[in-house]
């Protein structure tokens, strides 16, 4: 078992960065609030991807600089944002029309947890006192494809991707991939799948952290992300 | 028709005790402060509210919750910044809260407006959120029937209008405000600039005059974030 | 009985002409096709009402000068208008919203046959060999109030105004009113109720062109359209 | 992302046999008369086309019915000042028909692009339009269920785009388009001008990008209308 395990997990903007990698040319895609909106920082140079934000942004661009904020321009967190060259603002229904109607291609989102099977835990952990939706569900049951990122585990320790969610559903069945702190994980019809792990964590110790059996291909992929992120 | 201008409280004026009142905005942006601070002087009261969220610091909305004028709130996301106004009112049981998710909600508003009491769809099917509704296989798909959302008023803020009462917003301070205004038997709307008729080119028009009922002239708005930003409180 | 009934008979125009002057202040109202088109020429001076057409303009003007014509700008009777100050065009979805939303406050269609409980027939003669409905159901649906205009009887001299519609329904109790060559009649709880009647026919004449019950007040008005129409 | 710029027959090429086809327009406004022909010299055939109408004289969709590729029309109105390559067939047994209420078709067509396989309308409740679906009656009104309608193909005419796909109509031209564009799995749209992103303002933007697929220019379209009125015939 892999011993101190803390030294290699990625950050939260290298398990962004890595999920941006995958995002694929010409996809259009919806960021989820907390982790995933990092990713649109770090979509490979050259390659082509159109942001969605719930509110009725077809287009999203970076933060504006300081101090040319428009609050009347923000994204599904409620910070400010820009408009790229191309970009279309349409009202809440139009914008759920390009979710539910699933011409988004990937909604890439936070978990709480993530089952075998797909389904996704990401809104209420079933302990809140208030509880809130948002966009959530309709992203989770409209994208073509959903992506979760997570820690592997949460701050007890205990696997986030698990073979049945306690938590409260998003969404059933709808978890393509996930991208932790430590793997990248396929949801396939046999259950979780490891495609790349970090430097450092051996097998067994991936598979103690995790809460369902964890299918291995004979060579893994090496998950390296840059430092400083 | 040629629609009334007046001012934010002359516009608030019809607003009954027991009202659905929806208000746009998706956080700050968007949100009607001025109509809404006119509603707070008001005075109406026994209100349920149709917005995204459930307010922020201590004005507008989050004002008119903490001032008891709200029994209910419909929204898909009561948690921001500073939500302690619905927050304290909710955990001491006196405002109820119908949770829905942000893109049900978005439809079942538009649904009203269009005349249709029910649709499916996918969103929330097989979670807690769709338990007690029908639910439907289709093509092996499970859908959640879901049922329009209609309300007595709409406060919503515009940018500008013209006499008509066609109407164009701001950046996607747009979100709620064109289907709040289909939805609404009343809608009251705030702009900051008003123009003649014919002042706003047809084809830019996004909210067309038929579902405008009273505009209130607002020449300067408030921007919610900055009156939060600010520690603001109202009244 | 009245003889030679047809010197009394209104004009089309004379009918459209009628029933413009019952339209409020302030309306939103859709004309079908044929007749009701008409009806946009004869509101009285002074009177603001907005026109929709269901083909996704709010704001419908009069025709265009000759040479003047643009087939990108047209009605539903695919005839080409202009916009007045104040129009807006919206999609195909968007404009029936307006319609079956309930926004319209009167919808003034043709009509083959009215019944007595307000049920309308006016898009299938039953018989017609390529069957079309076009927007008529939706419109009769959706508009606060519908009326009909309609000849009192039809080339053979029978009634249209019903006491049960033999041909298909375009709409359930929908219609409020109807004006025809003879009368203006109201579609109440009680059945068809005369409001006015053309000047030379009287109420035994109009009873027997009339195919159920005819409720006539003590003193019905007298329907006097400008000649010339 | 970027989208590709082809000629009207490049665009259609990818219509299979036996696709299920949306055409924009309103009668001649917001036909796509050159993409139209340019499907009618592709060859595909066993076509379900989804329109307002079924084609006037001699040109467009009427021209695609006439050559026998289609097997069925869903529209509400087939009846037009010239429809009898329609009518013949129809007549003959050699088309199938559904015919649909104007409104329940755009709203079905709408329904498809927002992922909801169906919505109870007023429209049609009672008539024998709404034979065989299913009825519901809520607060007292009957209601008739109505299902998507969904495409392969959509045939658009809009005025202007950009590279992103954005698009712009022009007049009454709109109609259809922007709803066909949705409800798709590939938009094919014809425009009279192309510029670069940024060069359509976001808040004026009718069909964001992300509905389009293949973009043909036709800098100079011809109008149905105008070819009808010409006597023309296609090809």
């Amino acid at each position: 078992m892999t011993e101190n395990l803390s030294s290699f997990r990625l950050t939260r903007g290298q398990i962004a960065w890595r999920a941006a990698q995958d995002i694929p040319e010409g996809a259009y895609v919806n960021l989820g609030i907390g982790m995933p909106v990092a990713c649109a920082n770090h979509v490979p140079a050259g390659r082509e991807v159109t942001f969605q934000s719930e509110n009725g942004i077809l287009g999203v661009g970076p933060r504006p600089a300081q101090g040319a904020e428009d609050f009347d321009l923000i994204n599904a967190s409620k910070d400010p944002v820009t408009l790229l060259p191309g970009a279309a603002i349409v009202h809440h229904a139009d914008s759920f029309a390009m979710i539910t109607g699933g011409h988004l291609d990937l909604a890439i989102l936070g978990a709480f947890e993530v089952a075998a099977n797909g389904d996704l835990a990401n809104w209420s952990t079933g302990a809140a006192r208030v509880p809130g939706v948002g966009g959530a569900m309709d992203l989770a049951a409209g994208a073509k494809a959903v992506w979760a990122l997570t820690t592997h585990t949460d701050k007890a320790g205990r696997p986030k991707l698990v073979q049945r969610c306690d938590m409260p559903l998003t969404g059933a069945g709808v978890v393509k991939r996930v991208f932790t702190d430590l793997a990248v994980v396929d949801v396939t019809a046999e259950g979780f799948v490891l495609r790349e792990m970090v430097g450092g964590v051996d097998v067994e110790t991936l598979r103690a952290l995790t809460g369902a059996p964890l299918h291995v291909p004979v060579a893994p992929g090496r998950l390296s992300p840059p430092a400083g992120l | 028709m040629t629609k009334p201008v007046t001012t934010p409280h002359e516009a608030v004026a019809p607003v009954h005790d027991g009202a659905t009142v929806m208000i746009s905005g998706f956080g700050g942006s968007g949100a009607p402060i001025e109509l809404v601070h006119a509603l707070i002087d008001q005075g109406a009261r026994g209100l349920t509210i149709v917005n995204n969220n459930a307010g922020t610091g201590q004005v507008g909305l989050a004002a008119l919750i903490r001032e008891k004028r709200v029994e209910k709130v419909i929204c898909s996301y009561p948690r921001t910044n500073d939500a302690r106004c619905f927050t304290e009112l909710y955990l001491d049981g006196k405002i109820a809260l119908e949770l829905v998710p942000q893109g049900t909600l978005a439809e079942r508003i538009r649904a009203a407006g269009a005349g249709m009491p029910a649709f499916f769809t996918r969103t929330a099917a097989g979670t807690e959120l769709a338990k007690g509704k029908e639910t439907r296989e289709i093509d092996g798909v499970l859908y959640v029937l879901e049922t329009w959302l209609k309300a007595d008023f709409a406060l919503v803020k515009a940018d500008r209008a013209d006499r008509a009462g066609n109407l164009t917003y701001r950046l996607s301070a747009r979100n709620f405000g064109p289907i709040m205004c289909m939805a609404a038997k009343t809608s009251i709307v705030q702009v900051r600039e008003i123009g003649e008729k014919g002042s706003i080119d047809p084809e830019i028009v996004v909210t067309p005059g038929i579902y405008v009922d009273r505009i209130a002239h607002v020449a300067e708005p408030v921007q919610e974030e900055a009156l939060f930003r600010a520690g603001a409180r109202y009244p």
